[in-house]
């Protein structure tokens, strides 16, 4: 079989993949109905996927409700980002013991767990791929990333709906997955329940792809796969202006909607920690009271604390203007010069879980406008 | 005439702030004060104008020692006024968590507060020393008690999770499993503790208490019941103010709660031991007459090995409601205020906890009564200290002060509570 | 995700130990340290190193020591707060932890045939003396040398007698200046700006390497520029704060440049214009 | 991590208070005989009833200043300490009794006792900071005992203790639980409260109630208009900034905001 070749897989076909990545050690994982939300969690079956789930999505509101259909898929952005597996909140790096003066540091070893990601929508791939620059790209990579990332199986759904504060057409990141999978499926609802249009993105997808496919894609379950993202597309929820954002936001450094977002921005730091993208970290040093062992810990940080930018003597950024300026010009413009790409993929999270509903399309608008 | 006065400033291993005073003149005790300069806090002012339904957080911060216990006592007051019930598991979460209370709060007491009393030291990091085994039971004793706290309460102290009508989450059934492996092992350390502590030395010295607790129709109380004594009450919890006053008692500007003819009462594990044996658990039972305890123990310092056996009673309570618990449909019942008039009496591991609410149409409270254990106590542990000085007077001055303390911390007297109903002069010397 | 590194074995924030040999001070709470680094190799002037106090933390500290100085390097310290006071505390023969060296260098390579102007402000001179060093070994190729130097007062001179040395030679002149005099003092008193005109003669042909605080900066900047000298010829030392100093923790951004990996050391005309903002 | 020649000395002192915050030094099961091995515990009332008189190197004090004689007690107790460290909301911010200093104080003592003259009290309860120079303030209506442990190692090894200053969301999405406000439209003090507890109310389905009093930039008026929004009224908006950190200037400035004359909703 060609990777570019489409099959149809039944959900017991999808029920099949799961349970062969889970045969081979893989930790799988998919989208699960929990705590009133879609969250990504451990599944071992079809059965725990969110079926005849949906959602709703505005400015800093999330509500879960039933579609009306059986569809798996039928919802949009999750609540979590897949960084969480990948870049984890919390990674120990190392822990020191003490014998006298004798000090050893023993380095954490590089993570074996090896991840299946169920469900990862266009955005969302290439959040993925802006990571994999962020964190494994530089002249020094992150080694867990690296290691973690390497060992990714990655099956991508195309969106058959597009989400309240979804804007990735704008972006050019979605809604369909075109690269950065292993396995990429549309899902067709049917009478007796969905089936999929299949289609490998590497070697190890066609190989499972083979063994947990129906048959070929008939020509017109293509057209309909095509027409169901086509039809994402068009109805994206909200739409990033059509600017050159770089020059835009490194223009503007002054301007007076800063000082507007800053009077609503609660500087609590939701919209760095639910980014895909937002790769921040800092550490933390911790000893037992004896002294004799101390551990340093990675954690997620954000741009919107004072400590991200404490030197001695104070914050460099110790207004929430500048802080909410550092945040979006880093993510829009100054991203590009760094890793050659924006650093937002659209994916709207960051609108939806801002607990006061900031809009980033609709701060970029309020620029653009002079 | 010689007139000796025995007072230590600021008495230790208690919670709280409280100091007493015994004078003794010519021979005989003519006073015995146990004085409480905790400085009031208003809490019955503050609450009135507060939406009853915040009454479980804030009253919680009466007592860091017994929040649930507060926390209880509030929940049952205002759903009496809302004329709400509540039953099913979210009923049997409210007794696990309390259970986690009272394994919690007796192992603190027992370990840390009294047993080095009996044992000779000034406190269990002393103690560990030497009993470094026993001082680690009681720790893991205590850690399976705030287990329970914390994995339904979300933390140790001020837990979050309750609230009027139930709870805001409740626990699935498998996050409970681990518990149970918890308390499994701390039933047996339960088990030891009643035997350790039935080792100790104890003067002989028996008292005719009115004992005063909760007696439910078929269960040990935590939450529910009426209000009995072994002279014959029998009394709805409404009727608490019938029965129960304040009295100002001449020597001090202090009140203490009384019953409703004067006299001195006891709340507390003494009391519900000997009004409830029959109720608890048949280990329990069986660990109590093996230590020599029979079914009313008079002995304020065996009230040690009552509280072991009640530790290892609500270890076999907690295991049974896990073992029972069936995830509810809704963590809590629907609350809807209406004005009137709630009590509440429930049992904090140091005894009766009363509360009774006023409640306007807003839902608002208009007026706040707490009478907590120590405060209903405190006649009985004064008239103690006077009784039992009177037989260590030949004692030097340090061991007699001891002894008093020691009388004192039989009661596990918890001042931070009692200062928000105690009318005191601070009275310093 | 077959084309990515192999993972590399040693993750990039775990330090290596190393061990203090000898520790003096250089001015009130300014303490060197040199230490013994087993794995030395050599460093660029300007660059830094990361510094744990096992168990308390970690912060960049840049080499102040002579880079032609083999695997002996130094770090000078102001003990400012927990981790650079537990530095300071260090004995010989204590152990710490050590990443790097890290960060862009001055450009000492390309100043063949230039006057060189240095300017310091307080313990800028840190970051500056192996610049120096290194100019001074090859003294030979390169113009005029200056050395412009700013403290707030005589005591907190930094490695005074150093520079004393230095203003005795014929082939470097030193300016100091203090905020506030005090008695013996017979120097200049002002703000470091104010040296900086006597320092430049041939502004086209000149070269500047600063470092001190932000707003020192800013000012010695525009008076390099008042004296003439282009921006591609004014090179700072910038601060932020900064965590993993390889880039992957997000903290140094200065604008677009990660101060850990392009920084710190930078060309004026690279961030002019950030340097006029505030909260940047 | 250089070990100490002698033990330190620690000391707990207790002012108007519910006692949480120092029981929660008892609550950590698992450390305290490591802690008694560390240090000294030289005046504990609670625990123990030796004194050891004289210095301590690390003071731990509980509670809140509400009498005459407390103001003094603390200047004796700062003068007796090379580090003093406040814990809990009562000693950073004046506790829930602060909420006399909204009220008059004789009404509050009137209500309660019969003979309010005997009551020896001032008009407020003011956080230990308002009297004495504090090292470190440990928030928490109770503080977190993982808090208290790292802030006492911290505090012995000279380390900056790893207790942020920033919200309650950052660690409620570091847990990855769902935003209860958001998701659920339930109103949360999260983001201007300060981190620290584990955002435990929002994994129990409830919007955080801010003991842990306001985080480090906090905008209160933002978050009020947004609750105003889902629902709150104004007395719900001055209550829910008027309770355990009622003192502490940002919820008191933003639950004044809401009093009957000022509202401007
Ligand atoms: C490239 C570079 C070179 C430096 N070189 C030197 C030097 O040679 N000598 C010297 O004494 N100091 C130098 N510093 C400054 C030094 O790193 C800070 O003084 C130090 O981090 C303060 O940490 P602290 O824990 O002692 O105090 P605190 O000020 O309490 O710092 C707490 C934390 O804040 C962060 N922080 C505070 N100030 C800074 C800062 N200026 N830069 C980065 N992070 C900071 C650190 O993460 C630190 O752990 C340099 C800084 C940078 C960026
Ligand atoms: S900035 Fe916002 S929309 Fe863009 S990727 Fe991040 S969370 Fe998604
Ligand atoms: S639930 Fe509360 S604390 Fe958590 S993210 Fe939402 S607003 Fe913040
Ligand atoms: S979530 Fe808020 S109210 Fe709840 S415990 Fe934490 S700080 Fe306190």
């Amino acid at each position: 079989m060609e990777p570019e070749d489409r099959v149809i897989v039944a959900i017991a076909g999808l029920n099949a993949l799961i349970g062969a990545l889970d045969r081979d050690g893989y930790r799988v994982l998919g989208p699960t109905v929990r705590d009133g939300v879609i969250a990504c969690g451990d599944i071992s079956g079809v059965d725990e996927l969110p079926a005849g789930w949906s959602d709703e999505q505005d400015g800093g509101r999330y509500r879960l409700t039933r579609s009306g259909a059986e569809t798996i898929f039928g919802f949009t952005s999750g609540a979590q980002a897949w960084k969480r597996f990948l870049h984890p909140p919390r990674q120990r790096l190392w822990r020191a013991t003490r014998d006298g003066d004798r000090v050893r540091v023993h380095a954490e070893p590089a993570p074996d767990e090896r991840f299946a990601f169920i469900g990862v929508r266009a955005c969302d791939l290439h959040a993925i791929a802006i990571q994999d620059r962020v964190l494994t790209e530089g002249a020094y990579p992150d080694p867990f990333y690296t290691a973690r990332r390497k060992e990714l199986f990655i099956v991508a759904v195309n969106c058959a709906r597009a989400g309240g504060t979804c804007f990735c057409t704008s972006m050019g990141t979605g809604p369909a997955a075109t690269s950065g999978f292993d396995i990429a499926l549309t899902e067709l609802p049917g009478e007796g329940g969905s089936s999929f249009v299949a289609q490998a993105g590497s070697p190890r997808g066609a190989a499972l792809l083979r063994d947990v496919a129906d048959r070929p894609a008939t020509a017109e379950e293509c057209a309909a796969a095509e027409a169901i993202v086509a039809r994402t597309a068009a109805s994206m929820g909200r739409a990033m202006p059509d600017h050159d954002l770089r020059a835009l936001l490194l223009d503007n450094p002054d301007h007076p909607r800063w000082d507007d977002v800053a009077d609503r921005c609660l500087t609590c730091g939701n919209c760095t920690m639910v980014c895909p993208t937002c790769f921040c970290t800092t550490t933390e040093d911790s000893a037992d009271l004896s002294g004799t062992e101390s551990t340093r810990t990675q954690r997620w940080e954000s741009c919107f604390t004072m400590d991200f930018s404490y030197i001695h003597g104070g914050s460099v950024r110790a207004s929430s203007r500048a802080r909410y300026r550092q945040w979006m010009t880093h993510k829009l413009a100054t991203w590009i010069d760094q890793f050659g790409t924006s650093g937002c993929v659209g994916c709207g999270r960051c609108i939806t879980w801002c607990p006061v509903g900031i809009d980033i399309t609709e701060e970029v608008a309020a620029i653009a406008q002079g | 005439m010689t007139t000796r006065t025995i007072k230590v400033d600021y008495l230790a291993r208690v919670e709280g702030e409280g100091a007493f005073k015994v004078v003794v003149r010519d021979g005989a005790v003519r006073s015995a004060e146990l004085k409480i300069f905790e400085p009031p806090r208003f809490f019955e002012s503050f609450l009135r104008g507060r939406a009853a339904i915040e009454a479980p957080d804030l009253t919680a911060r009466i007592c860091g020692i017994c929040p649930v216990a507060y926390q209880m006592s509030a929940v049952h007051a205002i759903e009496d006024a809302f004329g709400i019930t509540v039953d099913g598991p979210i009923r049997a979460l409210r007794r696990l968590i309390y259970c986690g209370e009272w394994i919690e709060s007796h192992a603190l007491h027992v370990y840390m507060l009294h047993a080095p009393d009996f044992l000779g030291y000034d406190g269990a990091i002393d103690m560990a020393r030497d009993h470094a085994e026993a001082v680690r039971r009681g720790l893991m004793l205590k850690k399976a008690g705030n287990a329970i706290v914390a994995l339904i309460g979300g933390r140790e102290i001020h837990p979050v999770n309750i609230r009027v009508g139930g709870f805001y989450r409740v626990p699935r059934r498998r996050e409970l499993d681990p518990l149970a492996e918890e308390l499994k092992r701390a039933r047996d350390l339960a088990l030891e503790t009643v035997r350790w502590v039935a080792g100790f030395d104890f003067p002989d010295s028996e008292r005719d208490y009115a004992f005063v607790a909760l007696r439910h129709p078929h269960e040990y109380p935590f939450n529910e019941g009426r209000i009995v004594s072994n002279r014959g009450l029998d009394i709805p919890v409404s009727d608490f103010d019938r029965h129960f006053r304040e009295m100002q008692v001449a020597r001090s500007t202090a009140l203490h709660s009384r019953m409703a003819d004067g006299s001195s009462y006891l709340v507390g594990p003494l009391a519900r031991y000997a009004l409830n044996f029959d109720r608890l658990s048949p280990p329990a039972q069986e660990a109590a007459r093996e230590s020599g305890l029979g079914p009313v123990c008079s002995n304020p310092y065996r009230g040690i090995i009552v509280r072991a056996v009640e530790i290892l009673h609500a270890c076999d309570e907690a295991l049974r409601i896990i073992a029972d618990y069936a995830e509810p449909d809704r963590p809590h019942v629907a609350v809807e205020p209406r004005p009137g008039i709630g009590h509440g009496a429930t049992e904090a591991p140091r005894g009766l906890l009363f509360h009774r609410y006023e409640i306007d149409g807003d839902g608002l409270i208009t007026a706040a009564r707490i009478v907590p254990p120590t405060a209903q106590n405190q006649a009985s542990i004064e008239e103690d200290l006077a009784g039992h000085v009177g037989g260590f007077l030949d004692l030097p001055k340090t061991e007699l002060q001891h002894k008093c303390e020691q009388t004192i911390r039989n009661y596990d007297p918890c001042i931070s509570c009692a200062t928000h109903f105690l009318k005191l002069r601070i009275d310093r010397e | 995700m077959d084309q990515m590194a192999e993972p590399r074995m040693a993750h990039p924030l775990v330090p290596r130990v190393a061990h203090v040999r000898r520790r003096w001070r250089d001015g009130p709470d300014v303490w060197t340290l040199e230490i013994e680094d087993g794995a030395g190799s050599g460093f660029m002037p300007g660059q830094f190193n990361m510094l744990t106090v096992f168990g308390v933390g970690e912060v960049p500290i840049s080499l102040s020591g002579d880079p032609a100085d083999g695997n002996r390097i130094r770090h000078t310290v102001r003990a400012v707060g927990p981790v650079t006071r537990a530095l300071a505390r260090l004995r010989p023969g204590d152990p710490l932890g050590l990443r790097g060296p890290f960060g862009t260098g001055w450009p000492t390579d390309a100043l063949d045939g230039r006057d060189v102007v240095i300017v310091a402000g307080g313990l800028g001179l840190a970051p500056l003396r192996p610049a120096i060093l290194q100019l001074l070994a090859r003294r030979d190729r390169i113009g005029r040398l200056t050395l412009v130097y700013g403290a707030r007062s005589p005591d907190q001179i930094l490695f005074a007698r150093q520079q004393d040395r230095w203003g005795r030679r014929s082939d470097i002149e030193v300016a100091v200046t203090v905020d506030h005099a005090t008695s013996p003092w017979r120097g200049y008193v002002g703000v470091v700006t104010t040296l900086i005109p006597r320092a430049v003669s041939d502004p086209a042909n000149t070269v500047a390497l600063v470092c001190g605080p932000e707003i020192m900066m800013r000012f010695a900047a525009a008076a390099l520029t008042d004296a003439g000298l282009p921006e591609t010829a004014i090179h700072l030392s910038m601060e932020r704060n900064m965590k993993c100093a390889v880039g992957l923790c997000g903290h140094c951004q200065f604008g677009a440049d990660f101060l850990c990996r392009d920084g710190p050391v930078f060309r004026l005309d690279r961030i002019a214009r950030r340097l006029a903002l505030r909260e940047i | 991590m250089t070990p100490t020649p002698r033990k330190p000395r620690l000391a707990v002192w207790k002012f108007a208070s519910c006692d949480g915050c120092q029981l929660s030094l008892l609550d950590c099961e698992d450390e305290l005989l490591d802690i008694a091995a560390a240090i000294d515990i030289a005046y504990f009332p609670e625990a123990a009833r030796g004194v050891i008189r004289g210095r301590y190197d690390l003071s731990l004090v509980e509670g809140s200043v509400t009498t005459a004689h407390d103001a003094e007690r603390i200047r004796d107790i700062r003068a007796r300490s090379r580090v003093l460290v406040t814990i809990g909301a009562c000693a950073t911010a004046g506790g829930i009794q602060a909420l006399r200093n909204f009220a008059d104080v004789r009404d509050y003592a009137a209500a309660v006792y019969p003979d309010p003259a005997h009551i020896d009290t001032l008009a407020t309860s003011t956080p230990i900071a308002d009297h004495v120079p504090v090292d470190f303030e440990l928030r928490g209506c109770p503080v977190s005992k993982r808090q208290l442990v790292e802030t006492i190692a911290a505090h012995l090894a000279g380390r900056r203790p790893v207790v942020p200053a920033h919200s309650v969301c950052i660690e409620c999405k570091l847990r990855g639980l769902t935003c209860v406000m958001v998701a659920r439209g339930t109103p949360c003090l999260g983001p201007v409260t300060q981190a620290g507890c584990g955002a435990i109310c929002p994994a129990h389905d409830r919007g955080c109630y801010g003991c842990f009093g306001p985080m480090e930039t906090p905008n209160a008026a933002a978050l009020a208009e947004r609750a105003r929004e889902l629902g709150l009224g104004q007395d719900e908006l001055r209550r829910a900034f008027r309770s355990f950190n009622a003192a502490a200037p940002a919820f008191r400035e933003e639950s004044e905001r809401h009093d009957d004359q000022n509202d401007q909703g």
